[in-house]
């Protein structure tokens, strides 16, 4: 689906995205992972036309959409979100949500001004629509609250509803996790997975969850300063030297202090 | 960015508001919440070092977030507070720092009731925190950032700089790029990096670890315990709440801005309840 | 010799005033976007601060004359900078108490401060009018000119003259210092990185123990004493007139902006970006090419202007809108609140 | 008696632009209403009372506003002003004319108010542009100079004079080199001073103010050593830029409105006393508008803007006998004898067609700090 | 949670209550004035306070609605002034035909030279070639504009320059200008919203500050255009003049009918003519952008405004949605200027001034509440009432002051020469005491 050739993105002299090359492949969900600073987010910002690449290439089906704007890609089917939650703070979490689909008789001043009854009908499936999906984050009692007021978690479950308000062909989720309780987490995991499998969405997640990840990628891709390091399996790359040596570590060595600490 | 008056920082005007007297604080703090189990939080409230008894409030004159929250550590102990997002964990930890009026209820550290304080005066009393969000000056450098948090101190600051470089190396890498210009997990690295600047005798952390990579979490939870040992008290919120229970002395479930469960670390992870329904299974 | 001619001329016409406007211009700014920076909103009443604290250096300059205590060839002025500093800074200490604090305390967005100001800038507007009334004030002493006109013509045996005022002098070797200055103190001291913290994150601030009061009064410090600095520098050059001053803020703005707001080196090559926009392109270049033609033939006929002069303003702000176009946040990457 | 006042709106733009000029102005003006109240009043022992409103020189509409709050609230008989053209223009036809008052303007010199609407109703004190720009032109002709630098204030004033004057020099052979505009009030004249003294000439002519760009040019022109000797019209000669820029005038010229009568002297004198500048711009101007409406009051027997009107021009000219500054009291009571007048004043107000100064002018030369006259056309 | 629910309708009907006493207080001040004063000024302030309130209106639109910081108001104003020029005033047959058609053309020329460059600029590839063309297309073009401009330009100016040296206008009914008042701004704007596109916050503000200059200066010194300083004075009127009223019998015994006098009843007439026109205009208007803020466009635009890269990756074309926007305002900030033009009945360049023209604007915008576009309405006409009545306002306050003091202190003296800077000092104060009071507006946006 996404086919990124050879990208370089530089900042000054830094090469945050330093020749990565890789593929998402239509309809799966493939797991971004890697360092802090590998440049995943900024390969995803690339990808979706938030920054123009240095050099380097980037596809979609087949087709080069490197340097399209964001609100063009969005039109392609190309739905984002984002690291640190971008919300519309002074509007109502429910407003956040209902003016994401695309292409809204409403969004023409015209019909704002002479077609009411057109706009007020479409409104009210827009409005059930968005109450289905605040209901799914377990948000609903919010709805009118202004999303600046929002709890750190919160934000970025309105991050993710935001994607679920219209049919994409290819979500890149950037560490929805973080931030977000388990438990829910372990919900929303199941909802990608029913959108992957009956809508037949593609997903790219990044995540440092390595739980969700192993639950929900196939494939995963490691990315190392700004390059491929490794693909393959959750449970591939988990058992990968150099993957354990630059991202996963060895676990915590004062484990066995703590607990001592404890008693 | 699209509003170019829009304001800074969070929108939360209690912040720098000093902290009204509160009239007639009830000593009765096991009352006040309805906590399922919350007896025990109460009970080890009394003797803690730092200590939020039976807090109430929100945010300027809107509804009550927290009703009757509690939540205690002693001294070189670290707590752990868990919950469903928006359950007020974030909440409880800027009315611990002063950054939100209380309605009802105090906070006390090392006996001392600390209560009308502002979070200037609580910095001087020697407790750091780091925010959930917007916890870095973007438009400084990472130096700077870490030069910050030590604003207070007098003393010579090199040799903590050069541990929290130790920390986190990447950091020492970047010491001069601006911090808005991090990534997300190497922000989040920076923020916890001003708060130990601080040398704090208490540490607070809202979700240090959230966007942070397996082994830089390790590494942070491992200078976690190795700050407590010395003395420092430590009290957190995460959502990567097995881990951070692993390694707590004490751990606090919210739900709803009111205590659920209270427990060793250990008592909480084993909790099938707990496990289920706020920690992920 | 010719050469010479032509390029003293230039000097003359266009260098050396457009190094003294934009010198001036350059402390005017700073002012301005040190408050944008540290406390994040266009002060408008900047013309009039500079009025205020400019009135009370004349008063006193006004009785140090009359006292007969001068300078010498410095003017007197210098002498009652320092008092006029120090009024002005307590004048706008007293405002930020009564009024912009309420503001900030409220977390009111940067927009509704920019109107405040405005209101400030009524008021000290009325109240300058009020001390020193409305007319043109002349309160220069001391030595006008380190090279004047003639001196000049008779030592090198030219026919152009150059001249060099000393309130031109001052006010460059003010500049300058001033924004060194301001450059350390805000990128190497304590205090100074604690304005930036507060700038930046005014939450995050406190957390670290900053006390924002003091950030606030140590910018309202600087900024009168840039203000007053800048303010009683022009007058000695120009003159002082109330009116005039107000109006020096569309120009000091412009070149914070084209620098970068919030960024001291910014605010002082704006200056220069400005006022050599203003003086360098409507100029006719006529003299110059005379001087610079082989032969009688070949002098131009016309005034070899580019542009009237009437376009002056429009000039400099089409270059302005110019340099905007290629760096949108100004030359030096401004902020952007 | 304490029959009611009759009331004379003042309205100038004392803040805004001009209002370092407006204030000698409005004094002026007072000052010829303090002496008609000396010598008793008008209309049988009415006391004249000014008003004084706001023009703020740009705002038309608040302009307007204030005008109507005169005529309407405060119910003037007329109206001294306004100061600059646009705002004058305003009131003219948005408050005078639809009320039926009587309004006499100081400064506001633009040609196209000649032309307006005004149902007789619009007069003007300030001299044309047209005749004076001829009369500089002669002054330079007979002192030998051929070329010129011209720059002017960038108003309707300032071009109007700029026109003139560079028609009627080149008819007399000379050359203007550069005709530049100057905006009023602002930081800077460099640019401008560059671009003239490049283009050169003998002299440089100043179409301003005395305390605005016109001032700043010339200082910033004596400054660089572009030009050294400056000629003056009207709006420039007055005691202020004489006393702040002093020597530097000394080889210059100028002209100003006034005969040889001892119009100009006296009223300089008068004001003095009354504690303000003469020679300011417009003051005496002012001071002739506000005389010339009173008069026209005591001679049409009532405050009936129509009537009063009707006897402006008589008064103003010949024949009759010349009323200077300080004789408004003789003047009322030769009206009130019937006789004629002829209205000079402090700036030897002679009205034309259209109902505006036709001018006579004095040749001014600036030596040992004062100013001098040295002839007059 | 429905108590939130609640409390949100509470605040919204709040928000009505507080509003109707708002503007019934409005009305009180003016019908206070009118008591005290008289009901001639009441209506000129109302009338121009109508007009502000338009002008406000624009405002509120770019910056309350999509957060554009637009300080080029005046050059707005002062395009749509332009507009009753050449929309009603006569055409000069002798400047025509002495070089009008050549002016044309010379004009024609400029704007083809950048068209032609643009389009050069788009079609060939990067590099100096691509530089060096466009440049030589410009300097090329530029001079043989110049040269044919030029001379047709001194002959327009030539004709009776003292009366007329212009084109004149197309001489159709004023009312017409208004609409096309708001089409030359709307034009002008989308000039700048090509060139500028990715300016933000002061940026854009210094941006749209220059341009304004940049219209004024044309206005002021391309004398062919508008007569540039020498004014045009004279404009029809869309109602008729008050001294033809006066001079018609009909009207002077229907006004005796009512027990007015003919300069009176001429006056309140035509007054009462132009309000009923300008409330037209404004309740269109007003109608037209409060239904646009409550429509999924409205939430764009805010969406927009709150977060630009999160709209963009929403799908939001940010570009054109501001590019809209600022056209649109701009269109009601010229035909604002358009009616206020026509209110005077002439076009001054030299008046347009940022502080008058811009700040005070702005000042409308804030105090009325920026995003609530009946706070902007709201403050449009308090903050011109203000501007119109602090002169006596000030005046007494100083007279109040004095009036203790002896005669002959020379304090009093120098307060009553400084009576007249009270007028602005006094604004301050009443703009800060407002702002105390009401931080966020006084109709906060919800
Ligand atoms: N605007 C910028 N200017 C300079 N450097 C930048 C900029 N943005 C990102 N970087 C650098 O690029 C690198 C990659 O950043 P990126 O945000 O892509 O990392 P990431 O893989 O998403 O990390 P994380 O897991 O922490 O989110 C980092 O080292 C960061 O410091
Ligand atoms: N500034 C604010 N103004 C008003 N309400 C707020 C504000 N911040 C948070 N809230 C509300 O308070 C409640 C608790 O928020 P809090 O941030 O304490 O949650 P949390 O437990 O930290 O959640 P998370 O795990 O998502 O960070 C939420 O419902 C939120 O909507
Ligand atoms: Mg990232
Ligand atoms: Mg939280």
């Amino acid at each position: 689906m996404i086919r990124v050739e050879n990208l370089h993105k530089h900042f000054g002299g830094f090469h945050a995205v330093d020749g990565a090359s890789l593929e998402i492949r239509a309809g799966t969900i493939t797991g971004l992972i890697g360092p802090n600073g590998a440049g995943k987010t900024t390969l995803f910002n690339v990808i979706a036309g938030r920054l123009s690449p240095t050099s380097g290439r980037v596809t979609m089906a087949g087709e080069d959409i490197t340097g399209l704007p964001p609100h063009a890609l969005f039109g392609k089917g190309l739905l984002r979100t984002f690291q640190i939650a971008h919300e519309f703070g002074s509007m109502s979490v429910r407003e956040n949500l209902m003016m994401v689909p695309p292409g809204q008789a409403g969004e023409t001043l015209w019909n704002a001004w002479f077609a009411r009854s057109r706009i007020a009908r479409e409104e009210e499936a827009l409005l059930r629509k968005a109450d289905e999906v605040l209901d799914f984050l377990t948000i609903s009692h919010l709805k009118d609250e202004k999303a600046g007021n929002l709890s750190g978690g919160q934000k970025k479950l309105l991050e993710l509803g935001r994607t679920m308000m219209v049919d994409a062909r290819i979500v890149f989720l950037d560490e929805v996790g973080a931030g977000v309780n388990r438990t829910l987490l372990n919900t929303i995991g199941d909802a990608i997975v029913r959108l992957n499998r009956e809508r037949g969405y593609t997903f790219c997640v990044i995540e440092h969850d390595m739980d969700f990840i192993k639950r929900l990628c196939d494939p995963v891709i490691v990315m190392a300063e700004g390059r491929v390091l490794a693909e393959g399996s959750a449970d591939q790359i988990m058992a990968d030297e150099r993957v354990i040596e630059a991202y996963l570590g060895t676990g915590l060595k004062n484990k066995d202090a703590a607990a001592g600490a404890t008693a | 960015m699209s509003d170019p008056y829009g304001s800074r920082g969070n929108n939360d005007r209690s912040i720098t508001k000093s902290n009204e007297p509160l009239g007639g604080v009830s000593g009765d703090i096991a009352g006040t919440g309805p906590a399922a189990d919350g007896g025990a939080a109460a009970s080890a409230a009394g003797t803690a070092f730092l200590a939020g008894e039976g807090m109430t409030g929100g945010y300027g004159r809107g509804a009550d977030i927290l009703h009757g929250c509690t939540v205690a550590v002693d001294r070189g102990r670290i707590a752990v507070i868990v919950g469903p997002n928006g359950a007020g964990k974030s909440t409880a930890m800027k009315a611990v720092f002063g950054m939100l009026t209380l309605r009802a209820g105090r906070v006390v550290i090392d006996g001392e009731d600390i209560t009308h304080l502002s979070p200037q005066d609580r910095v001087a009393k020697g407790m750091a925190f780091v925010p959930q969000t917007s916890n870095i000056f973007p438009s400084m450098s990472v130096e700077e950032n870490l030069e910050m948090g030590a604003f207070l101190r007098r003393d010579d600051i090199r040799g903590t700089m050069a541990q929290v470089y130790d920390l986190f190396p990447i950091l020492k890498e970047k010491r001069r790029q601006n911090a808005g210009e991090l990534s997300g997990g190497q922000r989040q690295q920076v923020a916890v990096g001003r708060a130990l600047m601080t040398q704090p005798k208490v540490l607070m952390l809202d979700e240090p670890t959230a966007g942070v990579s397996p082994i830089v979490m390790d590494e942070l939870f491992d200078r976690i315990i190795e700050v407590a040992r010395t003395g420092v008290t430590i009290l957190m919120v995460e959502q990567n709440a097995r881990q951070a229970l692993e390694i707590a002395d004490i751990g606090y479930v919210l739900v709803q801005g009111a205590n659920a469960h209270t427990g060793t670390g250990a008592e909480l992870l084993a909790d099938p309840v707990v496990r289920r329904t706020f920690l992920g299974g | 010799m010719e050469l010479l001619n032509a390029l003293v001329a230039l000097a003359n016409y266009v260098v050396i005033p457009a190094v003294a406007y934009g010198s001036q211009l350059a402390l005017g700014a700073l002012g301005v976007t040190l408050v944008y920076g540290i406390l994040r909103f266009s002060n408008f009443a900047h013309g009039d601060t500079m009025a205020f604290g400019t009135t009370i250096a004349i008063f006193f300059t006004w009785a140090f004359q009359g006292l007969g205590v001068t300078l010498g060839p410095l003017p007197t002025a210098l002498l009652a900078l320092p008092l006029g500093i120090a009024g002005c800074a307590l004048f706008v200490l007293g405002t930020d108490k009564v009024i912009y604090r309420f503001y900030r305390r409220q977390r009111a967005a940067p927009v509704i401060l920019v109107i405040v100001s405005m209101g400030v800038m009524f008021v000290m507007n009325g109240v300058v009018r009020f001390m020193i009334g409305v007319d043109d004030q002349n309160f220069a002493d001391g030595a006008r000119f380190v090279i004047d006109a003639r001196s000049f013509r008779d030592a090198t045996g030219l026919d152009e003259p150059l001249v060099l005022r000393l309130p031109t002098l001052i006010t460059l070797v003010t500049a300058a210092i001033a924004v060194a200055l301001l450059f350390w103190f805000l990128n190497r001291t304590r205090t100074g990185k604690s304005m930036r913290a507060f700038s930046d994150n005014e939450d995050l601030a406190l957390l670290s123990g900053i006390n924002p009061e003091r950030v606030v009064m140590v910018t309202w410090i600087i900024v009168a004493a840039l203000a007053t600095t800048a303010g009683v520098l022009y007058g000695l050059e120009k003159s002082f007139k109330p009116f005039v001053y107000f109006q020096l803020l569309l120009p000091i703005f412009a070149s914070a902006i084209v620098g970068g707001l919030g960024n001291p080196v910014g605010a002082v090559v704006g200056g220069f970006v400005i006022a050599f926009s203003e003086v360098g392109i409507t100029y006719a270049w006529k003299k110059v090419l005379e001087y610079l033609a082989p032969t009688e033939a070949l002098e131009p006929s016309g005034l070899v202007q580019l542009l009237s002069t009437d376009y002056k303003f429009a000039v400099s702000f089409a270059i302005l809108i110019l340099v905007l176009l290629f760096r949108p946040t100004g030359l030096f990457k401004g902020q952007s609140v | 008696q304490d029959a009611d006042p009759v009331r004379i709106g003042i309205i100038l733009g004392f803040t805004g632009p001009l209002e370092s000029i407006t204030p000698a102005m409005a004094a002026g003006a007072e000052l010829a209403i303090a002496e008609v109240n000396e010598a008793g009043g008008l209309l049988e022992g009415r006391m004249v009372e000014p008003v004084r409103a706001d023009s703020t020189c740009i705002d038309s509409a608040a302009a307007t506003a204030a005008a109507e709050r005169l005529v309407t609230t405060d119910g003037v008989a007329a109206i001294m002003g306004a100061d600059c053209s646009g705002v004058t223009g305003a009131i003219l036809q948005n408050v005078a004319r639809p009320n039926g008052v009587l309004m006499i303007s100081p400064s506001a010199t633009s040609p196209g108010l000649t032309d307006a609407e005004d149902d007789n109703l619009f007069f003007r004190t300030a001299p044309s542009d047209a005749r004076q720009g001829v009369v500089m032109a002669e002054v330079l002709q007979e002192r030998g100079i051929t070329e010129v630098a011209l720059t002017y204030t960038n108003n309707d004033y300032g071009q109007g004079l700029a026109d003139a004057f560079t028609a009627a020099f080149e008819e007399t052979g000379g050359t203007v080199t550069i005709s530049a505009s100057h905006e009023d009030g602002k930081a800077d004249y460099s640019a401008e001073v560059g671009a003239l003294a490049s283009a050169g000439g003998e002299m440089l002519v100043v179409a301003g103010y005395t305390d605005q760009g016109g001032k700043g040019i010339i200082q910033n022109a004596l400054d660089v050593g572009a030009f050294d000797a400056f000629f003056l019209p009207d709006g420039m000669v007055g005691q202020v830029i004489v006393d702040e820029l002093g020597s530097g005038l000394e080889t210059s010229v100028g002209t100003l409105p006034g005969t040889d009568s001892a119009g100009a002297e006296t009223f300089q004198g008068l004001a003095t006393e009354a504690g303000f500048d003469g020679t300011g711009a417009y003051a005496g101007e002012s001071y002739d508008a506000a005389a010339l409406m009173m008069l026209g009051m005591a001679a049409a027997g009532s405050t009936d803007s129509a009537a009063v009107s009707a006897t402006i021009m008589d008064l103003a000219n010949a024949p009759g006998e010349e009323i200077l500054p300080g004789q408004l009291g003789r003047a009322l009571e030769l009206i009130a004898a019937g006789e004629d007048i002829d209205y000079v004043g402090a700036t030897a107000v002679e009205l034309i067609e259209g109902g505006e100064s036709a001018g006579n002018f004095r040749e001014v030369e600036f030596t040992d700090g004062s100013i001098e006259t040295v002839n007059f056309r | 949670m429905s108590a939130v629910t609640d409390t949100r309708h509470e605040g919204v009907e709040r928000g009505w209550a507080r509003g109707a006493i708002l503007f019934a207080g409005m009305a009180a001040l003016l019908a206070i004035t009118g008591a005290t004063m008289s009901w001639n000024v009441a209506l000129t302030v109302l009338n121009m306070g109508l007009v502000s309130g338009i002008m406000a209106l624009g405002v509120n639109l770019q910056w309350g609605f999509a957060g554009l910081f637009n300080i080029g108001v005046m050059g707005f104003l002062a395009l749509g002034g332009l507009a009753c020029v050449l929309v009603a005033m006569p055409p000069t047959g002798e400047a025509w035909a002495a070089g009008g058609l050549r002016l044309m053309a010379g004009l024609a020329l400029g704007a083809g030279t950048v068209v032609a460059a643009v389009l050069l600029w788009g079609r060939m590839s990067p590099g100096r070639a691509r530089t060096l063309a466009m440049l030589a297309v410009l300097v090329g073009g530029f001079f043989l504009y110049r040269a044919v401009l030029d001379p047709a330009v001194a002959a327009v100016e030539s004709v009776d320059s003292a009366s007329t040296g212009y084109l004149g206008g197309l001489g159709l009914p004023i009312l017409l200008a208004w609409p096309v008042g708001g089409l030359v701004a709307a034009g002008g704007a989308w000039i700048i919203g090509k060139i500028a596109p990715g300016l933000r916050s002061d940026y854009l503000a210094i941006a749209t500050l220059g341009i304004a200059e940049i219209i004024i200066a044309i206005l002021k010194n391309e004398d062919w255009l508008a007569r540039g300083v020498k004014n045009v004075s004279g404009l029809p009127r869309p109602v008729p003049l008050e001294v033809d009223l006066q001079a018609s019998q009909g009207f002077v015994d229907r006004a005796a009918s009512l027990g007015l006098d003919p300069v009176t009843a001429s006056t309140l007439w035509v007054k009462g003519l132009y309000g009923l026109l300008f409330a037209a205009v404004l309740l269109i208007l007003l109608w037209l952008a409060q239904m646009a803020l409550n429509s999924p466009w409205g939430r764009m635009m805010r969406a927009i405004r709150d977060n630009e890269v999160a709209a963009e990756a929403m799908g939001k074309d940010v570009t054109r949605r501001h590019l809209q926007i600022f056209i649109l305002g701009s269109a009601i900030l010229g035909i604002a200027g358009a009616m206020m033009t026509t209110l005077d009945g002439q076009l001054t360049p030299g008046t347009y001034q940022p502080l008058r023209f811009t700040f005070l604007i702005w000042v409308m915008v804030i105090v009325g509440g920026s995003g609530n576009n009946f706070g902007a309405v709201l403050g449009g006409m308090l903050i011109w009432w203000l501007w119109v009545m602090v002169e006596p306002m000030g005046l007494w306050l100083m007279g109040a002051i004095t009036a203790p003091m002896p005669d002959g202190l020379w304090l009093k003296d120098h307060l009553q020469d400084a009576a007249a800077h009270m007028r602005l000092l006094t604004m301050g104060l009443v703009l800060l005491l407002v702002l105390r009071f009401s931080p966020r507006g006084l109709l906060p946006e919800r």
